[in-house]
């Protein structure tokens, strides 16, 4: 492996992202109901946190009470910001799903960017709706912004506002702890999810429903966000096989001596 | 006018009636939603069907219009339809959640976890016995050790301070004798960081030194602080690409690539060494990734917290080695105080730390054991999430 | 710890610090004023820290002093009018009936947010991460220890790595319209996997713990050096 | 019409800032270099302005709840008032000057750190409760690994258990680098998938 030059790897970098961007737009059509050519009836294995998230949305509609959604501290132009666009696309779907009912989620997060880009996916989402005036600009604000301030400012918005779940999806740290130790003492439902790997081992002992490794990446397809989070998780499951049969071609070749 | 069939039980009704007489059910006919026209996927990539799926799944919900009612009601029932909506405007609002009185379980297993942890801590640094063995030094600490000791004089160091506020204790102590082992050695340490407070960590570090030393190293002259690249891995990657260009001026404002350490050094692989002060694993592995790769001869070392330890390994047994020296927590900075025979600093803590660490493991074992016994009886258990 | 020879700042420091220890530590008896004083203080302290490091590193030097500096030429369009034209645009955000004129520049950070997750990852960690298990079996590395238990170590790791890949494979089929269920083979290799993830997730908890713990014996220690030589600075 | 306009123009930015970005990561040629260079560096800069908005959000939200005089106002004067000490401070003598390190040294750090003290508190429980909530093979698993990882870093009083040292190098060495591969692939697939949504246009937060 070490043979291949920086240049050969960029090469095979470009064709692998081209290969997942053309798996990601070919499964998106034969996933459409009406397109004819659906595949075989595909589903996705059960991930609990996900069914819990789509219980406390529809309780949070009928019973009236809000849900609060905090996106982490990913800034958008460095490490965290795939994780914080997941987030992004959950609240799209929990703002859509709570239009209909008295009160839209609360949205706290650690960073300028992304707290200016869930004040306009609310607006986005509710004018859609057809209920843009039910947006209220301080429903998305902004906590705090290092990890532990961020963490300390998100406590009092668990503890003072009358919501039953308490949902973490995006980039956090071990400061996750906090949050959700205070969603368990307010006798919130806990669905947390983060990119990183010492957050997820902390929320696999403080939250109720913890996602794991790349769970919290499926996060659109397992909301309904659109047939392209269900397509890109497909996507990613050819990818995986490949990577798997690439591994192991290599180990081949190099036992032989070739590589 | 022709009568109004109604389309829910079929009777006949007079034209202006808007309900129903036979079965209260609305007689306006429902709007039928617009045909939705098959709205031409738009977008750069409009010949690709189903690229922009979003919209037509969000237009299908809207709220039903609220329909009016004039139909010839006597008081009673005006009354009664009062009485209805006051009902139902308040809306089923369950009772909020009143906190039980008094002290939960919860709670009083935090008092008492936290009261045992706070007795094993003051035992060990009140009477510090039993006294506990000191780490001995792996190979991550004695390459670490070695890459200092062979530096030239007034070498160019990099030291970039990534750790956040909280987890100082942990790399303070190990960061505190390298410092000495550097400005001691007349190396010329140059800080920068990626985080926000990471300036101020690094003026800090250097304080905690002058007071442990008994001297007063100062800037320009023994170190400078370059100050806050933004933008994290992005940041990084162009700091890495014109260090010179990233930083014209030095954190306080005055000229830095005049200085005499510093001239020869026009990129990163000029210093002779790096160093990297880091609580997490993404940090680690921006440095590695934006920056590791361009090093050549240069060693790049990591002293980290001990909750990134686990991920940071991997790039120290990696073939080549990607991190060439590893310090992690405070186990770390005791072993590197041992092996170099460094100022006290890890020492007056470590009879403390372990304590903790003991009691901590025999409340998650005690307390394990009895929720394993408990939740047997309760005999219903799933792995997390179905794991 | 001597009091004694301290000067007025450092003694008002260790108050205050002491006090707002104490402050946090009381979160372990609930939610509390006090609890709320510390951390509203410390909100505040934190934003306004970024704020000023973002002020010396970022907008002064980068979006101001090139504009007052307005000797003609030395302004170059690319690398100070732009940006400055974009954070004004960006600025409006700020003022609800403007905000759409700042979607441009947040469509801009999320496209280049979109590219450095991909690039950082692909580059960063997936290439390098498969080259490593690949690497494993390399005969020269293998020299040195004893060759068999290196390559039973090496096939460990191996199945390890692929299993706990293998055991986030989502697509499932749903037989006879029941609950989705994957194939058998692949719930076998995740059962193996889900032991990896497990003893990984510990080995990561463990040393979260262990950092939390350093912090109490460091804040502890802090608190019990004060009030003791507190007294005997009475005595 | 307006509408697709914007749409196009959104879009558009996104996807080209995108590219550029991304094929410099693949290919090397100067010209896309140089332009990543500048793009990045803009990137950078917006990020700080972003910054100041998030931060104007925050004065703003906390100053409006003094003057609407809702519960807990006392905690956003308070707030208001630590920042404004702590910006003045900075702005006029610098970020490492003193009075910034007196306030970094007695204030932001000893709060920080009993933040992360009380996590060791919040963490054991939350162990305990795993093992009572879900009593799985995978929990179990999870707290021997916990357990020999933290009793290999230290030494136990009055019993000699350096095998767990030497337990604890081993599963460091093996399982958790097997494990951490496999998870860190996986987590890489959905950054991957998550950034081309946006990049093909299906994904678009920045609507507004």
């Amino acid at each position: 492996m070490d043979a291949l030059t920086q240049a050969d790897l960029g090469l095979i970098g470009l064709i692998f992202v081209l290969l997942f961007t053309l798996l990601i737009i070919a499964f998106a059509p034969l996933l459409r109901e009406d397109s004819g050519r659906t595949l075989p009836k595909r589903r996705l294995r059960d991930i609990s946190a996900f069914t819990k998230l789509r219980g406390a949305i529809n309780n949070s509609v009928e019973a009236g009470q809000r849900l609060h959604l905090t996106l982490g501290r990913g800034a958008l132009v460095g490490m965290g910001s795939a994780s914080a666009l997941v987030g992004l696309s959950v609240l799209g779907r929990v703002a859509q799903t709570l239009s209909l009912g008295e009160k839209g989620p609360i949205t706290t997060s650690g960073d300028g960017t992304l707290m200016i880009l869930s004040q306009d996916t609310t607006h986005n989402t509710y004018s859609t709706a057809g209920v843009v005036e039910k947006y209220d600009p301080s429903d998305g604000q902004l906590s705090g912004l290092t990890p532990f301030s961020y963490a300390s400012g998100t406590l009092p918005f668990i503890y003072d506002q009358d919501s039953t779940a308490t949902v973490m999806a995006g980039h956090f740290g071990a400061e996750a702890a906090l949050i959700a130790d205070a969603s368990e003492n307010a006798g919130n439902l806990t669905i947390a999810g983060s990119d990183n790997l010492s957050a997820q081992a902390v929320l696999l002992v403080t939250a109720n429903e913890p996602l794991i490794g790349e769970e919290l990446y499926a996060a659109g397809a397992y909301t309904q966000a659109g047939d392209m989070h269900t397509a890109s998780l497909l996507a990613q499951d050819v990818i995986r096989w490949t990577l798997v049969g690439v591994i192991l071609l290599g180990i081949l070749l190099k036992l032989i001596g070739i590589l | 006018m022709s009568e109004v069939q109604c389309s829910h039980c079929g009777k006949e009704n007079p034209p202006d009636l808007e309900i129903c007489q036979h079965c209260q059910s609305p007689l306006v006919a429902p709007q039928q939603p617009e045909e939705l026209a098959d709205v031409p996927p738009e977008g750069p990539l409009s010949e690709l069907t189903g690229i922009i799926p979003i919209e037509s799944a969000v237009n299908e919900i809207t709220i039903p219009k609220p329909y009016s009612v004039k139909v010839r009601v006597s008081e009673s029932q005006r009354a009664n339809v009062r009485l209805l909506e006051n009902l139902t405007k308040e809306g089923v609002r369950p009772p909020s959640r009143e906190r039980a009185p008094g002290v939960t379980i919860q709670q009083a297993l935090r008092i008492l976890t936290a009261m045992a942890l706070i007795l094993a801590i003051s035992w060990g640094i009140i009477f510090d016995t039993p006294s506990f063995q000191l780490p001995s030094a792996d190979a991550r600490i004695s390459e670490f050790s070695e890459h200092i000791i062979t530096l030239p004089e007034s070498a160019p160091v990099l030291l970039a301070f990534e750790y956040e506020p909280g987890f100082s204790s942990e790399l303070e102590p190990s960061m505190t004798i390298i410092l000495d082992q550097l400005l001691s050695r007349g190396a010329y340490p140059v800080l920068v960081s990626t985080t926000p407070t990471g300036v101020v960590q690094g003026q800090r570090a250097i304080g905690l030194l002058n007071q442990k030393a008994g001297r007063v190293y100062e800037a320009p002259s023994d170190y400078i602080n370059l100050g806050y690249i933004p933008g994290g891995a992005t940041g990084l990657n162009s700091f890495n690409a014109g260090i010179r260009s990233t930083f014209p001026l030095e954190a306080n404002g005055n000229q830095v690539w005049a200085l005499p350490p510093l001239q020869n050094v026009n990129s990163l692989s000029d210093f002779n060494l790096v160093i990297v002060f880091t609580d997490s694993t993404e940090t680690a592995r921006s440095w590695i990734e934006q920056v590791g790769t361009d090093l050549q001869d240069t060693p790049l070392l990591m002293v980290a917290s001990a909750q990134a330890e686990p991920l940071i390994n991997p790039y120290y047994n990696s073939d080549p080695r990607q991190v060439d020296g590893l310090i992690a927590g405070l186990a770390g900075g005791a072993a590197y105080e041992t092996y170099t025979g460094g100022m006290e600093v890890s020492r007056p803590l470590w009879g403390a730390f372990n304590m903790s660490v003991v009691v901590a493991a025999g409340l998650i074992l005690f307390g394990g054991l009895v929720s394993v016994i408990g939740a047997a009886y309760k005999s219903e258990s799933n792995g997390p999430s179905g794991h | 710890m001597n009091i004694a020879g301290l000067t007025l700042p450092d003694i008002a420091g260790l108050l205050v610090g002491t006090f707002l220890t104490l402050c946090v530590f009381s979160y372990l008896l609930g939610d509390n004023a006090l609890f709320r004083l510390a951390t509203h203080i410390f909100i505040g302290v934190a934003s306004a820290y970024v704020a000023v490091t973002a002020w010396f590193n970022v907008i002064w030097p980068k979006l101001i002093l090139p504009v007052l500096n307005w000797e003609t030429g030395s302004i170059s369009i690319l690398n100070y009018l732009i940006p400055l034209l974009l954070s004004i645009l960006l600025l409006f955000k700020l003022v609800p009936r403007l905000s759409t004129l700042g979607s441009p520049v947040m469509a801009y950070l999320v496209g280049i947010g979109a590219a450095t997750a991909i690039g950082g990852g692909v580059m960063g960690t997936l290439f390098p991460q498969v080259a490593a298990t690949i690497n494993l079996f390399d005969s020269d590395s293998a020299g040195g220890g004893i060759f068999w238990l290196l390559i039973i170590e090496s096939s460990f790791i191996l199945v390890g790595t692929l299993s706990a890949l293998i055991y986030f494979h989502f697509g499932a089929r749903s037989p006879h319209g029941g609950p989705p269920q994957r194939a058998i083979w692949i719930d076998g290799i995740s059962n193996i996997g889900k032991y990896f993830i497990a003893v990984t997730f510990g080995a990561l908890f463990a040393g979260v713990l262990t950092a939390a713990l350093t912090a109490l014996v460091e804040r502890w220690n802090f608190i019990l050096s004060f009030i003791l030589s507190f007294f005997s600075w009475l005595i | 019409m307006i509408g697709i306009i914007k749409r196009y123009i959104l879009v558009g930015t996104a996807i080209i800032a995108g590219m550029v970005i991304l094929l410099g990561y693949f290919i090397k040629l100067p010209a896309i270099d140089s332009a990543r260079t500048i793009l990045l560096n803009w990137a950078i800069i917006l990020a700080a302005v972003a910054l100041i908005i998030g931060l104007v959000n925050l004065l703003v939200v906390h100053s409006r709840k003094i003057i609407d005089k809702k519960s807990g106002n006392v905690y956003s004067v308070i707030l208001l008032v630590s920042f404004t000490i702590t910006l003045l401070v900075g702005l006029i003598s610098g970020p490492t000057s003193q009075g910034s390190l007196w306030i970094f040294n007695n204030v932001q750090v000893p709060i920080e750190t009993s933040l992360l003290g009380i996590l060791a508190v919040v963490l054991i429980l939350g162990a305990v409760r795993l093992l009572y909530r879900q009593p799985t093979s995978f929990s179990l698993i999870f707290m021997i690994a916990a357990l020999v990882i933290l009793l290999g870093t230290v030494s136990v009083p009055w019993i000699n258990v350096s095998w767990l040292s030497s337990a604890r190098s081993w599963i460091t060495r093996v399982p958790v680098v097997a494990g951490a591969r496999g998870i860190l692939m996986g987590v890489v697939l959905g950054t991957v998938a998550t950034g081309l949504r946006v990049l093909i246009g299906a994904d678009r937060p920045y609507e507004d």
